[in-house]
């Protein structure tokens, strides 16, 4: 029998059919009688304080229903670092201070959208003006204005990482470089923009339809903000069009709308338009990178040292995270016997930073990607090589973090080697970049505080051998509904069509921490898989006992056949061993529980993914304009649980991560974003998208459900670095500034040909 | 928020003009609507009366003659115009110029008389149609008047329709045999809107050889579509070489008058001038001399 | 946005900060103001009325100037809101006068403008365009008015 | 301001509705017919994630007033399927994994939906170019090239239903 009757098939998302009808309800699709639209005012100032709102010309005009302002708020600072009280910094409707452009001041429910906008405007918010500060490197500055009173020099977290001794080693070093690199925003674009729908009953129980990555998170966050028992909040997600981090943080709409609600007792919706998506929704951490390495002549790592200061914005957010694991993958996928890592988060009067896609990691990869290249032109060693000799390894231990248990790094940069040597020599303008990369599969330190097992799974198996499966996890568009299921149909040894899945409703789902930090196949997967493991147990001792085999025969399911594993032939039908055990457990259907919390796993996470990505791209010496050719990335997820959806994740974070790379930015003028929309914020387009390729190489991973690991998020690390390394091969130039726009590549070949001249 | 309006279904031209007479103080055309909906909607234009004219059916043509030709009417699509084959056969560049504006669903709703009234000076057709030395056919209730299209454009946004007048046609003039258009636009993701665009008209002597007549139009290069007059005049009666394609482009990078923005600094703006109007020449000026 | 520049002018120092004073002189320079007053020593109420094609917003507001060294150095700030309530508009501008030795005077102007709020959504290459071209016409009429002093 | 009339039909059926002449033509199929499978993702045309066919073309739904589809016939995503009977292109989506959240899904098969209609051998630059309005933020478009190029090769054929 083959290893595996459903794993590592391409499945078409389970919930494909429901997408591509238009059948899928989504929140933004969600309309309940008697429902009211709400709008938020959101302040114009980047540091103000709130003096006086007058609220009474709009609720003077006709379909308005009510106004809200942080006054009819318990005034609970919020935060997703529960942990920490001095990291719970975020009202979400200001009381006495606005701290940057787009923060929520008040919230209207009308009877339409447009009579809650034309509400907006009649509603008179006095301001005092107060000094503002936007850059991190100048509002951590003696004397630059504070935005909050305990954060003095407007430091929020700082994080230090250290082992081996970096001083003596960097004297040992016969290479020393330092670099500045400067990375910048980004915007998560989800098509959906952040929405709910909040419904309070007068019995006290509020309900909130959103588009959400956690319906857990938000279900604790909005009882604290609003004083309600957990379990009297209930929060239902069943699509949510894109989250990519942006979406498992308390967000505005579900605040207001469910503020609105428990005031008028009737359902009250919020839409965020595009344009409040980006002024006032996170975004990815910008960060000021200084990088400082030493190696040998032959290429081999000694030390690094990294400073970094990141552009937090107004408020904590996930940023402790990001600040976190940035310092962390500064030197992924390598051995570096020192290391020491300062960071810095600095608030500013911006719109707050935080979790996205990668997660601070895609800063620290782009930035140690192309130091690595540059360090390896200059010691005249093979890209490939110099990452060849410093690779992780299997049972490699990060001193105080983590230990590598699966690594196929290296199995990775032969794929790579073999791929670049197959395109022969490249016509002129053209270069091939490599990054190394990798990632986590899901976070271990339980900064929620959440009391519960980060993942849980209830698997019930009905009379007709229906199997539902209650999960806490959210789909939203990354597959995992599809990775569960067949983890699920595996155990159990059944066919996919056989389970039905349960998911984004706390009423009726177990707790799972949610679909970030590429945990959800690592760690609900292996909840899942336990809960499917007893149920199985449960079927194979009812099956045991009809068979009668001799002991020292094992029992297992595959393919809806419960069998001796020894004599498969011998067996008895899944169904028909389950009508049976039912009728035998007194007709109590076949329930199995499963949960997952990492132990003794280290400091990030207990297990992480690897891969090599290769850039080709084209550069115009005569306008800077970057054309991505081909992209191709060898890749370590573990066992692959469903090829279509692990393919799926690398071209879509491709085309995210080359957004980053070259395209995407959010500049600003005094804290205000000046490109809120889809015609002047420039996403990839399908005429962009370079040919894509992507090298499985399986290894196996023990923590992992069937060995499987991450395939989502480490997918976004290298892009960015493999294009700027491409580019330095193609023209010679190396631009240490996020986004590579053709303006700066342009700048750069004329510092080139400057130096080039100056020196016949 | 969209301000609520007066909506107004014209299906003549004269029905339009009847409207446009008797609202004259607040109103807005509307056609394809995809860009003065954008404002609309974003409560930047509210007009009190809103006129339809995407029914007025006689606005809709494509017409060649080979004496007088091409004529298209204002409520023509972009689609049409790209998919015309009398305008594949004669006027190819204006094909390519379509193929690339904006995406398929805009090019199906949105037409050629709204995009000139629009004035953006990034706009495709301005710099395509000022190089194919186009005019413009306006008329109010009184009288139909005639203007070169490359006076119709006054600012940003802003053109010589007077607030009773309507955009009624394009026309371009019949070329010369021996002269050949070339049009490029810079951007980053295709099909968007220009960064810069630069549209050429090389028309060459009768022995091929050198330049008898040149247009050079800048697109989002200054507040209108503007031509590089004295980079043109650099070109006649010369022969094509590397050096006058330098001075080409240097000359008309500096009669360019673009700002700065988030997409471009004014020096990279004026860069792009300098590249894409060298390419445009000689890639127009190797079409004439192929042509005779 | 950042608008900066400087115009030379031959006049005398003093006249030429009289005249930059006075609210007739701001009326007529700045395109589009519909009302300059001065309310007290130091505050001027202004509107002003700015178009680009279709939109048409009129910004209120106040000006407060902040610092005074007669007769070099003239620091002001002001913000108000657009009557159609497209947007909030805040900038802050320093002026600065210095003879040369030719007896002329170089009046250098740095003018940091900002626009919140919808119009500011209408994309930021506009904005800047309109800028630009405010201040052009701005430099040539203050230019044109001070050299009428003299 | 008063509510006129609109007749229009909508995936072969027929509409008669009052409603204000600012109304977006994707806010009278949501809100109005009740069709809520085409989305809206942006507020500047930008997106085409309201694409739907108007008169057998492709346009942006956030782009038309409704008061413009006076008469027209408009199919959205809803209309495709032949009862339970996926279309071809539906069908190979789901083969190629061509979505993930889901979002932009309607308007990427009304728009390959046009293409094959108008030209049903495109190569891949013409299947980039027919979706070159839509975004996708989830699946970097290879996805959706390769399934609709695979209903062009003829892969979905009827008999494969």
């Amino acid at each position: 029998m083959k290893k595996f009757t459903v794993i590592n098939t391409p499945i078409h998302n389970i919930d494909g059919i429901a997408k591509v009808t238009g059948r899928a309800q989504y929140t933004f699709d969600i309309s309940l009688p008697g429902m009211l639209h709400g709008k938020i005012l959101r302040s114009s100032y980047s540091h103000a304080k709130i003096l006086k709102i007058k609220t009474r010309k709009a609720k003077a005009l006709k379909g308005v229903k009510a106004i809200l302002t942080g006054k009819n708020t318990l005034g609970v600072k919020q935060g997703i670092w529960r942990r920490y009280k001095e990291l719970c910094d975020e009202e979400i409707l200001a009381r006495s201070k606005v701290r940057y452009i787009g923060e929520p001041v008040a919230a209207v429910a009308a009877i339409d959208e447009d009579t809650a906008e034309e509400a907006l405007d009649l509603i008179e918010v006095e301001y005092e003006s107060l000094p503002a500060t936007f850059e991190p490197l100048e509002a951590i500055k003696e004397g630059a204005p504070q935005l909050h009173e305990h954060a003095d020099r407007n430091i929020n977290v700082t994080r230090h990482i250290e082992w081996g001794d970096v001083d003596e080693m960097f004297k040992k070093a016969d290479y020393v470089r330092e670099d500045w690199f400067k990375c910048s925003s980004q915007a998560h674009v989800c098509m959906e923009t952040h929405c709910a729908v909040a419904s309070y009953s007068p019995e006290g129980k509020l309900t909130v339809w959103t588009s959400t990555q956690s319906h857990y998170y938000i279900q604790v966050l909005l009882s604290w903000m609003l004083g309600l028992r957990e379990s009297d909040v209930r929060v239902i997600s069943r699509y949510t069009g894109g989250g990519f981090g942006s979406k498992f943080e308390l967000d505005s709409a579900q605040f207001c709308s469910s503020l609105l609600s428990m005031k008028l007792c009737k359902p009250v919706k919020i839409v965020l338009t595009r344009e409040e998506e980006f002024m006032a929704t996170k975004r990815r951490t910008p960060m000021f990178y200084y990088l400082r390495a030493g190696v040998k002549k032959d290429g081999q790592f000694l030390a690094k040292e990294a400073r970094v200061f990141t552009e937090g914005g107004a408020y904590t957010a996930m940023g402790a995270t990001a600040l976190y694991l940035t310092g962390f993958f500064q030197t992924f996928p390598y051995v570096w016997p020192s290391y020491r890592y300062d960071g810095y988060r600095v608030y500013t009067n911006t719109a707050p930073t935080s979790a996205m896609r990668g997660f601070g990691a895609p800063q620290a990869t782009f930035s140690a990607e192309t130091q690595i290249d540059l360090i390896a032109d200059e010691l005249g060693i093979d890209p490939i090589e110099i990452r060849r000799k410093n690779a992780m390894y299997p049972g490699h231990e990060v001193p105080g973090q983590a230990f590598i248990q699966s690594c196929g790094l290296s199995q990775c940069l032969d794929k790579v080697e073999k791929w670049i040597q197959s395109r022969g020599k490249l016509p002129p303008n053209r270069g091939i970049g490599i990054a190394a990369y990798g990632f986590m599969s899901g976070g271990i330190f339980n900064w929620f505080n959440t009391p519960y097992a980060f993942s849980s799974a209830i698997v019930r198996i009905n009379i007709d051998g229906k199997v539902d499966l209650y999960v806490g996890s959210q789909d939203m568009g990354q597959g995992s509904n599809t990775t569960l299921v067949m983890i699920c149909a595996e155990e159990l040894g059944v066919r996919i069509e056989d389970i039905r899945i349960h998911m984004g409703d706390t009423e009726n789902c177990p707790v799972d921490l949610g679909a970030w930090g590429s945990r959800e196949t690592l760690m609900q997967g292996n909840a899942v898989k336990m809960a499917a493991s007893k149920a199985k147990q449960q079927i194979i001792e009812f099956a045991a006992a009809k068979l009668s085999p001799n002991i020292v025969y094992d029992l297992d399911i595959k393919g809806r056949w419960v069998h001796l594993v020894a004599r498969p032939e011998r067996g008895i039908s899944y169904y028909d061993v389950v009508k049976e055990a039912i009728r035998g457990k007194d007709g109590q259907p076949i329930i199995g529980r499963g949960h997952y919390t990492p132990h003794r796993k280290g400091m990030i996470s207990p297990a992480y993914s690897f891969g090599v990505q290769a850039v080709e791209a084209e550069v115009d010496p005569d306008t800077g304009k970057i054309t991505l050719k081909n992209c191709v990335t060898a890749h370590d997820c573990g066992q692959v649980i469903n090829p279509l959806g692990v393919q799926g994740q690398l071209e879509g974070a491709i085309a995210m991560a080359a957004g980053y790379g070259f395209t995407e930015d959010l500049p600003m003028d005094e804290g205000k974003i000046l490109n809120p929309n889809l015609v002047d914020y420039k996403v990839l387009r399908a005429t962009e998208m370079p040919e894509t390729e992507v090298m499985e190489v399986e290894t196996y991973e023990p923590e992992g459900p069937f060995g499987a690991k991450e395939a989502g998020e480490g997918l976004t690390n290298p892009t960015a670095g493999a294009l700027s390394n491409a580019i330095y091969h193609a023209a010679g130039i190396s631009i240490k500034n996020l986004p590579i726009s053709p303006e700066k590549v342009l700048e750069a070949l004329r510092e080139k040909n400057k130096k080039k001249k100056k020196k016949k | 928020m969209i301000h609520d309006f007066n909506y107004l279904r014209a299906s003549t031209v004269k029905e339009t003009l009847d409207l446009i007479d008797k609202y004259k103080d607040d109103y807005k055309i509307i056609c394809g609507g995809q860009s003065i909906l954008i404002l609309v909607r974003q409560g930047l234009v509210a007009p009190e009366y809103l006129i339809d004219i995407k029914n007025v059916q006689e606005l809709d043509y494509i017409n060649f003659d080979k004496k007088k030709g091409l004529k298209i009417g204002a409520t023509t699509t972009h689609r049409e115009i790209e998919k015309s084959t009398l305008i594949k056969k004669h006027y190819n560049v204006l094909v390519d110029m379509e193929e690339n504006l904006a995406s398929i669903q805009t090019r199906n709703w949105g037409t050629i008389g709204g995009n000139l009234a629009h004035a953006d000076p990034a706009g495709d057709p301005g710099p395509v149609f000022i190089a194919m030395n186009a005019a413009v056919k306006i008329a109010n209730k009184e009288k139909e008047r005639t203007l070169l299209l490359e006076e119709f454009f006054m600012d940003y946004f802003e053109t010589a329709l007077e607030d009773d007048e309507l955009l009624l046609e394009v026309q371009i003039p019949v070329a010369s045999s021996k002269t050949a258009i070339a049009y490029e636009k810079f951007n980053i993701i295709e099909n968007d809107q220009g960064i810069v665009s630069v549209a050429a008209s090389i028309t060459v002597d009768g022995d091929g050889l050198s330049c008898k007549d040149a247009r050079i139009v800048l697109g989002a290069a200054a507040s209108i579509p503007m031509r590089a007059k004295e980079a043109e005049q650099m070109l006649v009666g010369k022969k094509l070489n590397d050096r006058i394609l330098d001075k080409v482009g240097e000359k008309a990078s500096e009669e360019a008058d673009p700002v700065d923005d988030i997409h471009a600094t004014e020096m990279y703006r004026r860069h792009l001038v300098k590249s894409l109007t060298k390419r445009m020449v000689k890639k127009a000026w190797g079409q004439a001399k192929a042509l005779s | 946005m950042i608008i900066e520049g400087s115009v030379i002018l031959k006049a005398p120092i003093e006249k030429l900060w009289d005249t930059l004073l006075e609210p007739d002189t701001l009326r007529e320079c700045i395109p589009g103001a519909e009302k300059i007053e001065r309310v007290d020593e130091n505050t001027y109420d202004c509107v002003v009325k700015q178009k680009v094609g279709p939109i048409s917003v009129t910004f209120r507001f106040k000006t407060i100037l902040t610092k005074i060294e007669p007769p070099t150095h003239l620091e002001m700030e002001g913000e108000g809101v657009d009557i159609g309530k497209a947007g909030r508009f805040v900038q802050k501008t320093s002026i600065d006068l210095k003879e040369n030795e030719r007896g002329e005077v170089e009046v250098s102007y740095k003018c940091n403008a900002s626009i919140v709020g919808k119009l500011a959504m209408f994309g930021d290459r506009i904005m800047k365009a309109k800028a630009k071209k405010v201040e052009k016409e701005f430099t040539a009429a203050l230019q044109k008015k001070l050299e009428s002093v003299v | 301001m008063e509510k006129k009339l609109l007749r229009l039909t909508v995936n072969d059926e027929y509409h008669e509705l009052y409603i204000k002449p600012k109304k977006l033509l994707v806010e009278v199929l949501r809100d109005e017919v009740g069709l809520t499978g085409t989305k809206r993702g942006c507020n500047t045309g930008a997106c085409c994630v309201c694409t739907v066919l108007l008169n057998g073309s492709v346009v942006k739904s956030c782009s038309v007033l409704a008061m413009q589809a006076e008469g027209a016939d408009v199919t959205t995503v809803e209309g495709l399927a032949d009862e339970a009977k996926l279309s071809p292109l539906q069908l190979s989506f789901l083969d190629h994994g061509a979505y993930q959240c889901g979002f932009c899904t309607s308007g990427m098969l009304i728009s390959a939906t046009a293409l094959l209609e108008e030209n049903p051998s495109p190569t891949i630059e013409n299947i980039k170019e027919s979706i070159q309005g839509n975004i996708c933020r989830c699946t970097g478009y290879n996805s959706i090239i390769r399934a609709i190029k695979a209903v062009a090769e003829g892969k979905y054929k009827e008999s494969k239903q």
